[in-house]
């Protein structure tokens, strides 16, 4: 199945009105405003009330959304944009371009605590209001991916009197311009999201031009996925997100639920390989890792097809985005003899190859909250396959904390404890190339985190995603990010795996779409069926 | 006259353990009292509790076989569970055995005594005067108090006595009381049994289940001899306790234990073994209230000597024990053991000296090991003594088998237990030897040979003896000097003869009136 | 002893569990690794700017010695100024309050379906006559030891899968406290308890079925019914009302479980999910009312043990006035 | 008949009257239960004697095969066969739940024995300390352990053994000072018995056997707590084939694929429970 284009089937007619159940698997997020921190959770359900400054379509193809135009110059550092005229966040607040000042500030603002939305206007130097609907940027350098960044739901655009608040309100009911208002939330249980029945800005993925058909979401929390499988055929809610492939398979052989499949954009599902410490300083080792770790039969039977092999660092949606598949072959006797080269050559009597009497060991932290058990069962297999060329690979479930505790820098208290790694980043573009293996990158944040976990540090790499983030020509970017993906994918810095995974099964609902930029979706249209 | 029961040739068996009684036949007029006499283990309890028609009671289904039976007139061969239930609490009341026990601990004494009323839907207000009439007519004082107490706050005679009016308050016309004097004194039971007297008298048909001959001789109009489940001997009381014809009947009067010791009083000039002076032992109860158990004892045992301490329940007896084997230190006063200090040393001091008394205790079987095989329990006392004697040299001298050393003293016997003690506290060789109820939980052939054990002993290792019971016949068959306790004090002290012929203490002769009146 | 001595020895109970809480969870959260101020900055693996990180340390006394950041919070804490949560930047008492009633619903008709059933199968276990009977019996024994051995997931999940996505009987999730929501979470919870409180009765009322007084009331006339309903069944809910303060805990954790399995607001999850945060105050608040939840339990048990048994009231008295050797025999 | 012979026949029926002995006292449940215990000891003992294969060994080809011929018990998501997990996870499990018992145990003889025959100060202040170990259900302690410790056996066994010990504590206090206050410690002291000795040959054997029973009792709820912790995914590092893990795995295909539910939830139900109903037999056949 497709994107957002999917008409439900169901038996019974589209009607207006009523409450829709949703029910989602992601962690309950801890702020309802996505400024703070940044995550997917967030994304998703800010969806419903916020909306960005520009759209995406499913070519991958900016599109206008509140702000309806936009300019750059030569220089590609001063970028003017203009706003939709007349239009008012629910608090009736209009959207002018001192509201855009004040969010992008807003990001900026160490207090926010903001992640996501702060590196993605990182390059913005300063925010001039021209008049009422236009804007001026001026960045501190060319970013051609200033855009992308604008469409992605951790910058969009929030009420200047709900920011005013303070971060305790703003948290809990952020004001936006989207079909939705948070009307009440019950921490563990639900947010209700009200009809906001003023509506008047659809993006670029909706039909519907008015305010939405639903009165009511009822947004719930259901960490569970076997609970949330059953509530949706018991017809209690509507739709859930991160069913298990069984599921999927169930909905798709017929029946009341429909399948939405909406990739996320940014990076793929991949295992990051720490090529800043033994053995995967050795880019033979690398190799043998990669060509030894026979990952596809178990993607196709854990995931039931519902997952398709990648063999590039960017999702299947980026239009960027490059493969290789000849590079992932398996080869067990490429994958020993590379082993042999890199000095691994010696064999304990467990079976796994040492050096110096140096285990080949390979830790693996699993992140207990991001994997889902299909993942964690595939990293079993990798084990597994691995350990027929003498790895032995140490699979450790944490908790979030303790997981990015493992992967945090010496420095900052964390350990580096990790040889290999998924961890999944989402951002709309292949910008998020610069932002996962740019060497810069690999300067911690003040918690300790870093993006580029697989270390590169690349000189060359570097001069590739600078010139690629700074030129405007979009010939010439495509150009560079395939170098990009080339040198990546060759170095074995990655194994790729599939995109990341992003379903929802529907039931008794029609028309949900998903939107074009990280792949939230998006009720605008959806009706229920009697 | 019609009989209340009337039994021919029941029979009751239990799955695995065979036939229990064979072909008992009984017959009970209203104002007669009729006695079951027999041995431990001779089928008296079932035979009372098929009266009931639960013979079965408290482990395998019984199965019940009759010619006739027949209670208050009703043909009950093959009652079933409704009928019998009608019978119950209405016709027959029941006075179990296990009378401390017998009132759940949960309940008022009132609303277990109005029990069977209430079953029959008498209402509230003529249920409390019935129960407190029938509290007040098993002679119970302030029945008011009583019916708002729980069983746990009555003594053991109370609670008889209320077993007794849960039994009368319906006024049956058959009362069942099996063994209601077991767990008493001899004042206690005194009283228990000139109720039960009255009852009868007031024409209430009384089955009495007893291997107490004395009791039966007072109460009982007619007596059946019961062995291994078969009538042996059946009659008027006078004519078979008089003239037993059946060997059985009369091994059970043997076995009663009368007259006493001849044997004169060990001269003064014998060494002491043990001086108790001025001992004071006060208890704390929680509340703030306290108890002087002693109060003010002295007392002095010579070698060779059998000395009896007799007292009823509470007067401080054991307390008095624990003192002289120093398991307990007095609060005031002193026990000197052989002329030397005793009670005031500290425990390593008494230590090695500890094989001079020993202390056989009320309960044997809760004093000994329960993983512990007899032989182990025997070996253990005699390393610790430092003897070189065997364990098998020790059962000789109490004549148990060299088979009770493999095993576990659960499974003998209440008499072998006994034993068992008596030869464990042997193992020291003690000079005085502190013997704290020794036959009291034990039938009566199996006391008498105890008692004869003892004697022998004393004559055979000029071991002193100090003896303590409640019953006075027992301690004038050993003891030839005898110390009467009452509230804490020494209220007599003499030899067994002339405390038994003139007492002088109002309460030894309250005591020993209550014990004369039994034989 | 008085009742106002028992009441401060509750008290103080109460003062102990408190300290002893914080002490552990604080220390214990501090040695788990992970920046606390990372909780306070937008969760883990944020990736907040060095002056933010500055601010809130200060701001949270968070670069003082430990020693002096345990004394706060102890001093916090024995105040019961719960404090905000660092992650939800709420109150931490508010927090609490909003979940507290969902679980205690929980756990209560959890409780209270875990005696309905023990006591169900205790009551069919002493009643049962005859020779099928007592083999029906036997199972049952055996499925009592199977229950207090099922793991509250598994049997969760089966629950969810069968009688919620399959038949469609109940909601497979639980989102309020109506009977019809809470009623499969609280089976799950109930059925291991039950087990357990199961074997405990009917051991109690086989041994009080066959003691001198049950006989007693029965030559009296009484049916098995009435012997069971007016003697047996006190002293065998002796035991298991002890034992309820113990299965309260048990439920409580089994909270744990439950509330996640079938997406239920509640401690239990609060609790989850401020560990993975190194939610320090929201943890100990947790802890705290569930610890201290679990003391006034323990109470109520205390109190209902001595409703129920009156000897325990009276041994005062009893003391005095009986002979000491009729207290003990 | 030579001697010899007639020794030989006496010890055979000693022998033979032994486990006679055992069996009338452990009744037919007993002995099912002894049976399945032995059963799965030698799973954890000796794994490769029933079960030769390589629990690890994956074949995604084979995923989801359900029971049947070659693979009695079926195969996982990722075709790794289940009765050869079953009998390779028995190790860990039960060494889960013994080693758990073990430290609670153990913390509880300490706390149990101090407070039982120590001062009165020190039984106070141990009593309070078990009162609040108890205060704070198993999961949640679990759950700070984990926290601090990371996930893995080691921490669960650790939590459900701190998590027991206050009962076990409790029992033992409880009986400790019965024993050591009754009669039979009495009559040994009385003879002369010098406390450590009486300690050693009564109160210790006497405490300690009726907890013999309460042990096996709670090595199968340490099983299952522990697997609890696995559904938290907290528990037992993957791949290693513990039960609870594998419960937790297959529960998510409890529609589509019951026997990775089956298999490890009877695996962990019939060994508790025959723990615990062997433990209720061994309590009830213990001296009291
Ligand atoms: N319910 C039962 N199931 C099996 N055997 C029983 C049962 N009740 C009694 N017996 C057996 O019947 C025999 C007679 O027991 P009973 O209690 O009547 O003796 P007793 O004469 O009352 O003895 P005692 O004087 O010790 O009370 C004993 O061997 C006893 O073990
Ligand atoms: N450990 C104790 N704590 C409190 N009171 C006690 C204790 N031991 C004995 N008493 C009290 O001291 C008094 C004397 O008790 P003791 O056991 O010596 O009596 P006894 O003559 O042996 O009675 P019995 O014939 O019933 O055995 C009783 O009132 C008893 O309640
Ligand atoms: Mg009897
Ligand atoms: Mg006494
Ligand atoms: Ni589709």
């Amino acid at each position: 199945s497709g994107g957002g284009d999917d008409t439900a089937s169901g038996e019974g007619e589209p009607v207006d009105g009523g409450t829709l159940v949703y029910a989602t698997g992601d962690a309950e997020p801890t702020c309802l405003d996505p400024h703070v921190g940044g995550n997917y959770p967030q994304a998703l359900i800010s969806t419903q009330y916020l909306e960005p400054l520009v759209g995406r379509d499913a070519d991958g193809e900016i599109q206008p959304w509140l702000a309806t135009d936009w300019t750059v110059r030569d220089d590609g550092l001063t970028w003017d944009l203009t706003l939709a005229e007349g239009i008012t966040f629910t608090d009736g607040t209009p959207l002018d371009a001192e509201a855009v000042k004040v969010n992008i500030e807003h990001l900026q603002d160490p207090d926010t605590a903001s992640s996501t939305g702060w590196l993605a206007v990182q390059k913005i130097a300063e925010v001039e209001p021209v008049d009422e609907t236009h804007v001026r940027l001026h960045l501190s350098e060319p970013d051609s991916a200033l855009l992308e960044s604008l469409s992605m739901q951790w910058t969009a655009m929030q009420s200047p009197a709900g920011i005013a608040r303070g971060m305790e309100e703003n948290c809990a009911a952020p004001i936006g311009t989207g079909p939705f208002v948070v009307a009440g939330w019950v921490p563990q249980q639900h947010v209700i999201l009200e009809r906001n029945e003023d509506y008047a800005t659809p993006g670029p993925q909706t039909e519907n031009d008015g305010p939405a058909h639903l009165e009511r979401i009822e947004w719930r929390f259901l960490p569970d996925p076997a609970t949330r499988w059953a509530a949706l055929q018991s017809g209690e809610v509507h739709v859930i997100d991160n069913p298990e492939p069984e599921a999927i398979v169930a909905a798709e052989a017929g029946g009341e639920i429909t399948h939405i499949d909406a990739p996320r954009p940014g990076s793929v599902n991949r295992i990051e390989l720490n090529s800043a410490q033994a053995p995967f300083d050795d880019v033979r080792v690398r190799q043998a890792f990669v060509h030894s770790a026979d990952v596809d039969p178990g993607i196709e039977t854990l995931y039931q097809g519902v997952a398709t092999r990648s063999h590039s660092p960017l999702s299947s949606v980026e239009p960027m985005a490059y493969s290789d598949p000849t590079l992932f072959t398996t080869d067990l006797e490429e994958a020993e003899r590379l082993l042999d080269e890199a000095g691994w050559s010696q064999v304990d009597d467990e079976g796994y190859r040492v050096r110096d009497g140096e285990r080949l060991t390979v830790r693996l932290p699993v992140s207990t909250n991001q994997s889902v058990a299909a993942e964690q069962a595939l990293f079993e297999q990798i084990q597994a396959n691995t350990r027929r060329v003498g790895f032995e690979v140490v699979l450790t479930p944490l908790d979030l904390s303790a997981w990015y505790g493992a992967l945090a820098a010496p420095e900052d208290g964390g350990k580096n404890d990790y040889e290999a790694v998924s961890a999944p980043y989402t951002k709309v573009g292949p910008d998020v190339l610069r932002i996962l293996y740019h060497s810069d990158s690999t300067v911690p944040a003040p918690s300790g985190y870093f993006a580029n976990l697989s270390q590169v540090t690349d000189p060359e790499l570097d001069a590739l995603l600078d010139e690629a983030a700074r030129s405007t020509d979009p010939e010439r970017r495509a150009e560079l990010y395939t170098e990009v993906q080339k040198r990546v994918l060759e170095g074995y810095y990655i194994l790729p795996l599939y995109d990341q995974q992003n379903h929802f099964l529907a039931r008794g609902v029609t028309d949900v779409r998903t939107l074009g930029t990280v792949s939230t979706p998006t009720f605008v249209d959806a009706r229920l069926t009697s | 006259m019609s009989a209340v029961l009337d039994v021919a040739g029941l029979t009751v068996s239990f799955p695995g353990v065979g036939e229990v009684l064979r072909g008992v036949d009984l017959r009970l007029e209203p104002g007669r009292c009729l006695a079951v006499v027999g041995e431990s283990g001779a089928g008296k309890s079932v035979l009372a509790r098929s009266v009931v028609g639960l013979a079965g009671e408290g482990g395998a289904p019984a199965t019940v076989a009759a010619e006739r039976f027949t209670v208050a007139g009703q043909d009950v061969t093959r009652a079933d569970q409704r009928r019998w239930r009608r019978l119950r609490g209405e016709q027959v009341g029941f006075v179990l055995q296990d009378a401390l026990q017998s009132l759940d601990p949960l309940r008022t004494v009132g609303a277990e005594v109005g029990e069977s009323l209430k079953l029959r839907g008498v209402g509230l207000p003529e249920r409390r005067r019935r129960v407190l009439d029938a509290l007040a007519r098993a002679g119970l004082d302030e029945p008011e108090t009583r019916a708002a107490q729980r069983s746990g706050e009555l003594s053991g005679g109370m609670r008889q006595r209320a077993l007794i009016a849960s039994a009368i308050v319906s006024e049956p016309s058959l009362l069942v009381a099996d063994e209601p004097t077991t767990a008493l004194d001899a004042t206690v039971a005194r009283g228990v049994l000139e109720l039960l007297g009255r009852l009868r008298d007031a024409g209430t048909a009384v089955l009495l289940v007893s291997h107490d001959l004395g009791a039966v001789a007072r109460l009982a109009d007619d007596v059946v001899v019961l062995d291994g489940g078969r009538v042996v001997e059946a009659g008027p009381v006078g004519e078979v306790l008089g003239d037993p014809a059946h060997d059985v009947t009369r091994a059970l009067l043997a076995a009663v234990p009368r007259g006493a010791r001849r044997r004169a009083p060990v001269p003064a000039s014998e060494p002491e073994v043990l001086r108790a002076t001025g001992l004071h032992r006060r208890y704390r109860l929680p509340g703030g209230q306290a108890v002087d158990a002693l109060d003010g004892v002295d007392l002095v045992v010579r070698r060779g000597e059998a000395l009896g301490v007799v007292g009823e329940s509470g007067s401080g007896k054991s307390t008095l024990a624990r003192m002289l084997v120093a398991a307990e230190r007095p609060d005031a006063g002193r026990v000197e053991l052989a002329g030397e200090p005793w009670s005031e040393l500290p425990e390593r001091r008494r230590r090695y000296r500890r094989h001079l008394v020993r202390l056989v205790p009320q309960d044997p079987l809760a004093s000994f090991d329960p993983r512990w095989s007899a032989g182990r329990i025997l070996q253990s006392a005699l390393r610790i003594a430092g003897s070189s004697r065997t364990p098998a040299q020790l059962l000789e001298l109490v004549r148990l088998p060299a088979s009770v050393l493999g095993r576990r003293p659960r499974s003998l016997s209440g008499g072998q237990r006994q034993r068992l003690a008596i030869a464990r506290a042997l193992a020291a060789e003690p000079s005085v030897l502190v013997l704290d109820e020794p036959v009291s939980a034990l039938d009566v052939t199996v006391q008498a040979a105890i008692l004869d054990l003892l004697v022998d002993l004393q004559e055979r290792t000029g071991t002193a003896l100090v003896v303590i019971s409640h019953d006075l016949a027992v301690i004038r068959k050993v003891c030839e000097t005898v110390a009467v306790m009452h509230d804490g004090r020494i209220v007599e002290h003499g030899p067994v003869e002339q405390v038994w012929h003139n007492a002088t203490a109002p309460f030894t002769r309250a005591l020993l009136e209550a014990a004369a009146s039994d034989s | 002893m008085t009742v106002l001595r028992w009441l401060l020895g509750r008290l103080a109970a109460a003062a102990l569990v408190a300290w002893v809480v914080a002490t552990v969870v604080f220390f214990a959260l501090r040695a788990a690794g992970g920046d606390p101020s990372e909780a306070i900055l937008g969760g883990p693996g944020s990736q907040a700017s060095e002056e933010a990180m500055a601010r809130v340390r200060a701001e949270y006394a968070l670069d003082e010695p430990l020693v002096v950041q345990y004394l706060l919070q102890l001093a916090r804490t024995v105040t019961f100024q719960l404090g905000d949560s660092y992650a939800r930047r709420r109150p931490v008492a508010e927090l609490v309050g909003d979940q507290l009633g969902g679980t205690l619903a929980l756990a209560a008709l959890g409780l209270l379906l875990a005696w309905l059933l023990a006591l169900a199968v205790a009551t069919a276990a002493v009643r049962a006559r005859g020779r099928v009977a007592r083999r029906a019996v036997g199972l049952l024994r055996a499925g009592e030891v199977v229950a207090s051995v099922t793991p509250h997931f598994w049997l969760g999940a089966v629950l969810i899968a069968v009688v919620a996505g399959g038949a469609g009987w109940l909601p497979a999730t639980s989102s309020d406290n109506s009977l019809r929501s809470l009623l499969l979470p609280a089976v799950t919870l109930a059925v291991p308890v039950a087990g357990f409180l199961g074997q405990v009765m009917r051991d109690g009322l086989e041994e009080a079925h066959t003691a001198p007084f049950a006989t007693t009331a029965r030559t009296r006339g009484a049916s098995e019914g009435w012997v069971l309903w007016r003697h047996s069944l006190r002293h065998a809910a002796l035991p298991a009302i002890a034992l309820s303060g113990w299965a309260f805990g048990s439920l409580l954790s089994g909270a744990v479980v439950a509330e996640t399995l079938f997406g239920r607001p509640g401690l239990g999850r609060l609790l989850v999910d401020a560990t993975h945060s190194r939610d320090v105050p929201l943890v100990i608040g947790v802890v705290l009312v569930i610890a201290l939840g679990y003391v006034a339990v323990m109470t109520v048990a205390d109190v209902l043990e001595r409703v129920v048994d009156p000897r325990l009231r009276v041994r005062v008295e009893a003391v005095r006035t009986a002979p000491a050797g009729e207290v003990v025999a | 008949m030579t001697p010899d012979l007639a020794l030989n026949r006496r010890r055979r029926d000693a022998v033979r009257e032994a486990t006679t002995r055992w069996a009338r006292t452990l009744g037919p449940g007993g002995a099912v239960s002894a049976a399945v215990v032995v059963l799965v000891l030698l799973a954890a003992l000796w794994p490769t004697l029933l079960a030769p294969g390589d629990p690890t060994a994956v074949a995604p080809a084979q995923a989801y095969t359900p029971p049947g011929p070659g693979a009695v018990l079926g195969t996982d998501a990722s075709g790794r066969d289940v009765y050869t997990r079953v009998v390779h996870g028995a190790g860990q499990s039960l060494g889960v739940g013994a080693a758990a018992t073990a430290i609670g145990l153990s913390l509880g003889v300490v706390l149990g024995f101090g407070a039982a025959l120590g001062p009165r100060r020190l039984d106070a202040v141990l009593s309070r300390v078990v009162e609040v170990l108890f205060a704070l259900p198993s999961l949640v302690l679990a759950l700070l352990l984990v926290a601090v410790l990371g996930a893995g056996v080691g921490p669960s066994v650790l939590a459900v053994g701190l998590a027991t010990a206050p009962g076990y504590a409790r029992i033992l206090r409880a009986r400790a000072q019965a024993v050591a206050q009754g009669p039979y410690v009495q009559a040994a002291r009385l003879e002369g018995m010098s406390a450590p000795v009486a300690f050693v040959r009564h109160v210790l054997p006497n405490t300690l056997w009726p907890l013999v029973a309460v042990a096996t009792l709670g090595i199968g709820q340490a099983i299952v707590w522990v697997s609890a912790l696995s559904y938290l995914g907290l528990g037992a590092l993957p791949p290693s084939p513990e039960w609870g893990a594998m419960l937790n795995a297959g529960r998510l295909h409890i529609t589509t694929a019951w026997w990775l539910t089956v298999a490890p939830g009877l695996a962990i139900t019939v060994t508790a429970a025959a723990l615990t109903f062997l433990g209720r037999r061994l309590g009830t056949v213990a001296p009291a």
